[in-house]
């Protein structure tokens, strides 16, 4: 789950991290009140889950309460790189000496946290050298240790007191990356302000399979409505656009339905990945969701694992003495109770393929019918 | 042989009262599995499908030797039933539950690692050693012995390749789930290394998927070190970039680890790359 | 450290651990006033250092406010196994249903902390067989798992809900021992006491090493003045009560003194490591320490490594100087700048030994003399 | 030969810009042995006694290959900088100082074990391999080049043994301080057996103390795998019950550790015990 800029600077501030004085609002005349109590030129930011805010017009500068008011006015309600601005934040201008760039975030390959720093911020960290780049990992045994922060501080070029500010923005950003159950902590960029490090911007991820433990953390949904649903629902669910609606069980699974109607020329509307061990009643309510979106075709692709055969074919009769179902819909099915499964269908008068490619190639042309 | 489990492996089941623990060490068994504890606080003196229920993982290890433990628990718990089995001196660790916090999964990983335990998942379907033993959930039928070996990051779409390598009459020496996670324990490069040792296996196959950089390692892994014959599918050409496709693994951010891009470095080291899965065995009775 | 009774609860109840009711008092009013509030039968427990309070009369029960008071009375100021008794813990008297025994400490050698535990409770577990006793091992770099909790519930025979309390126990009791740097966390009884599981009695010892960063532990003093003194001056010095001053460096070589001291028939007054490195100052105030115990002899002997001989030679002159030293001194050095050192007493026309067991005879037949 | 470190060792030396790190820099320097760097954090590009000092062991590491770190560095600050000399790649690590509280000791050799690193100490004198490399801080002159192997709990009776050995014109391959803490990184065991593999030792000195079950321990090593003659000194014969004695170590509970109890232990297998420390060159002479 990602946080909005204003959240992640309010957990930077619980951890010890400085950041600029400021406020989240969401009116012209609250912006106007925080452009007073800051008593100097502010910047007002768009809210928006987007890192390239400035090009689109979502960050605009005020000298005074007027200012801040009318630019308030200006971004809210606007789109800024396709999300609507809701909130502003609405900062004190810092004097910038120089911007850094610091990030914590998971190494997949080391599978360990790892702490990237570079010397030349402000820009994304992709377009700078690589060896311009310190990578320092965390082992997750044994968490911060102050060596961390004297490392990234000499490979940020900092010394004295500024190296002492490194050391406590580091320990404060690697305890907050490991109890917010953080995927991503990114100061971009973090700004050399005097003696002071101020995180002039903040990009925090929050991992979605801890939120059960993360009872505090603020809520952002980025889902459309569909996708909301079948969130509870516990389903993998991605909006494509596409005419032939598809539900297979397994990520990979589904990525390749996906592949494979593509190959033969049809378009997926769907990502829908059923998931592992769902049960009857989850299933039924996973294809009324499919054909909610009025697809031109449904395409069912069950390789049975953990997931039983019988009981989607179960579900899907269900569904189908329910309710009309409009369009055509294909199914593939084998693996656990496929037998089981098949007999089921054939009682109700419904045929299923056993091989996926040959199902995919109907389900396409029927589609395009 | 086989790679990581084979027909002496003694396996504990963790959550084998619960209704997946139970249904799948029931396959397991019918597969031949040694299964020889399972555990389920509370529940101790119980026996499941023949097998002993114990309180706790040191309970079943102070009777039985255990080899490799498999986890049927809720992902909040699953950080402790992992180090309860590597505190009971399991050897391999199957993690089969899917949502497990990726900060749990570092841990898990890192502390299996330190005391030389192999990692199978998390959110992984298992490993088969085909004929021999099973730890995991996939279906029966389609796992019979034979020289191919393997690995996969999804589970479904490894069921769906080892299923048309049946169809076409080939067997599997072992076959290996990654785990979708962002966080798991083994990586294409560590099977494949076991696979190039391992006498029975004569071909790999490997099931990739957008994201990540682990093909791209495993291209040059090959590339330096292996003489068998390698054959891959990649999963996710027609994923649209900075969605997540369910696999917290399978998410294309920031331009890398693109279908391209791996496809194109595997097929530099050799490889031969299947556009759909009902090619593999194509590709792999050309190489065997 | 060895904390009191009454402060080791004190942490057990912040850590989640139960305590009987109760509190620590000084006077008989405190304790009649205390034994008023609980309302029950309460036990008076003097709070000495020593585990066998009971067979000294160090624990009494009153049933009402004036019979505590009475009980206040007769141990406050009485001396229990070698210890004057100061305070005092008045606590409700608990329905006792079984003993468990439940302990945290360092195993030296496997380097982890261990958890042990035995179902049978309320002796001294020396003295219970090994077999009924638990050893679980903690990992330093994971911590407290659950599992440690399910297992030292199931070695305690532990079901239900009591085994729920177990977990929930053990997850502080492991917290407290890593928090507060405990050496020794020990529950001896662990009362089962219907549904609860009762702390009826505690040992903590905090490590002495990290009282640097436990700046909120409370402070027992255990040591003489002069020990005390000693510590102060960086120095590990326990007093044994025989009449040959010793000062030696290392703690190992402190010992290998006294045992040659011993050998040869002489009694060492005390044991006193100058350490590593102390220099000339913190030496010429170890040497006052000595003299302010009226030995009959003293015995230096240096073998410097990090200590460098010079600075205890020059420390000695300086208090030859100062001072009459009214009895004789020994010395022997060898190691780090011993020839400057010999220089130095030799110029003050003190000679100087460089072979330990022909120093030793001599200090050993210079005191009996 | 020689065990742990020799002639090859290059060394880095944390907190070398401090009183002790530089003093015991240039005895090690004199001694002979390689240091390449030393680390003092903001004292960057200085140089001490001709070693170039860097901010961190990071910066060091990418210019110098480092086998070994000791560590000058007050108690408190200790646990850092031995994670540091982890991460940073040292596979022996010396810790000199005293008073590093006992939990993080148990976090430093519990980590560097779970990394294959030697950790010698905390609170010892250090390591030598006579004539080839010293890293701590014992006198210099003493230890000469030979055949005698000693290990030991306690650095200034040791250098007390070591200079009885050299008057008696007896050298040494190692001398190992195992430290005097209650959880330091090797035991007697360990030494032992690395001293039973090496061919340049020939006998080896035991230096043990009262308290613990170290002693014990090895005897039972030495009855089961040691083929070399060992002689052994136990310190605190006349140290009273439950008194600290300095070494955390050093005191008895319960009744356990005693020095009765050790020397029987050791004398039953055939370990000559010295009644006091001028014994032991005797000893020695007997069996080599």
């Amino acid at each position: 789950m990602k946080l909005f800029e204003y959240m992640g600077k309010e957990l930077f501030a619980e951890y010890g991290v400085t950041v600029p004085k400021g406020r989240v609002v969401t009116s012209p005349e609250e912006a106007a009140k925080v452009a007073q109590e800051i008593g100097s030129t502010v910047v007002v930011k768009s809210q928006v889950l987007s890192g390239k805010r400035g090009k689109g017009g979502g960050i605009k500068f005020a000298d005074n309460a007027e200012e801040a008011s009318a630019a308030a006015k200006e971004i809210l309600g606007m789109t800024v790189q396709g999300y609507k601005v809701d909130a502003l934040l609405v900062e004190e201008k810092i004097q910038i000496d120089k911007e850094l760039y610091l990030s914590i975030t998971v190494d997949t390959a080391a599978k360990m946290p790892v702490i990237i720093a570079s010397a030349d911020g402000g820009m994304e960290i992709e377009d700078v050298a690589e060896e311009k780049i310190m990578k320092k990992h965390i082992d997750p045994l044994v968490g911060f240790s102050p060596y961390l922060g004297r490392e990234t501080a000499r490979r940020l070029g900092l010394t004295g007191a500024l190296a002492k500010e490194a050391n406590k923005l580091m320990a404060g950003l690697v305890k907050m990356f490991h109890e917010k159950d953080a995927e991503l902590v990114e100061i971009n960029p973090l700004v050399i302000s005097g003696e002071r490090l101020i995180a002039a911007d903040s990009k925090v991820t929050i991992d979605d399979d801890a939120l059960f433990r993360q009872k505090e953390a603020p809520v952002v949904e980025e889902r459309t409505e569909t996708e909301k649903k079948a969130h509870e629902l516990g389903l993998a669910f991605v909006e494509l656009g596409g005419d032939i609606a598809i539900m297979a069980n397994g990520a990979g699974m589904a990525m390749g339905t996906l592949d494979t109607i593509s190959y033969y020329g049809g378009s997926p509307a769907n990502f829908l990945d059923a998931g592992g061990g769902t049960g009857m009643e989850e299933t039924a309510q996973a294809l009324e969701l499919l054909l909610a979106n009025k697809p031109k075709a449904v395409f069912i692709n069950i390789f049975g694992g953990i997931t039983r055969c019988d009981d989607v074919a179960n579900a899907f009769i269900q569904v189908k003495k329910s309710r009309e179902i409009p369009v055509p819909v294909v199914i593939r099915m084998v693996g656990t109770n496929e037998e089981e499964a098949l007999k089921i269908l054939s009682e109700n008068g419904v045929e299923a393929y056993k091989v996926m490619h040959e199902a995919a190639q109907k389900v396409v042309e029927l589609a395009k019918a | 042989m086989a790679i990581i489990i084979d027909e002496n492996t003694q396996v504990a089941v963790q959550g084998m009262t619960g209704n997946q623990g139970r249904f799948h060490a029931k396959q397991m068994l019918a597969y031949g599995t040694k299964i020889v504890a399972g555990i389920s606080p509370g529940k101790g003196g119980q026996e499941v499908e023949g097998v002993p229920i114990y309180d706790t993982m040191t309970a079943a290890a102070q009777d039985n030797r255990i080899d490799a433990s498999v986890l049927f628990i809720p992902a909040p718990f699953a950080k402790d039933a992992a180090f309860e089995a590597i505190d009971a001196g399991a050897k391999v660790l199957v993690g089969v539950p899917e949502h497990i916090p990726v900060h749990d999964e570092m841990e898990i990983v890192n502390y299996a690692k330190s005391k030389g335990v192999i990692v199978v998942g998390p959110n992984s379907f298992g490993i088969v050693s085909s004929g021999k033993c099973k730890i995991g959930i996939p279906p029966n039928q389609f796992f019979t012995e034979g020289q191919v070996g393997v690995v996969a990051r999804s589970g479904t779409l490894t069921y769906e390749i080892v299923g048309n390598l049946a169809m076409n009459g080939l067997g599997q020496s072992t076959v290996v789930g990654l785990g979708g996670d962002r966080a798991v324990g083994l990586s294409f490069v560590d099977v494949l290394e076991k696979f190039e040792h391992d006498p029975q296996t004569k071909a790999i196959v490997m099931v990739g998927e957008i994201g990540g950089n682990a093909e791209e390692q495993a291209a040059e892994f090959i590339k330096a070190n292996m003489t068998k014959p390698v054959v891959a599918y990649i999963a996710g050409k027609s994923a649209p970039p900075g969605k997540r496709m369910g696999h917290a693994g399978a998410i294309i951010e920031r331009g890398k680890g693109t279908f391209d891009g791996k496809v194109e470095a595997l097929q530099e080291v050799g490889v031969q790359v299947a556009a759909l899965p009902f090619e593999v065995p194509g590709l792999l009775k050309k190489v065997l």
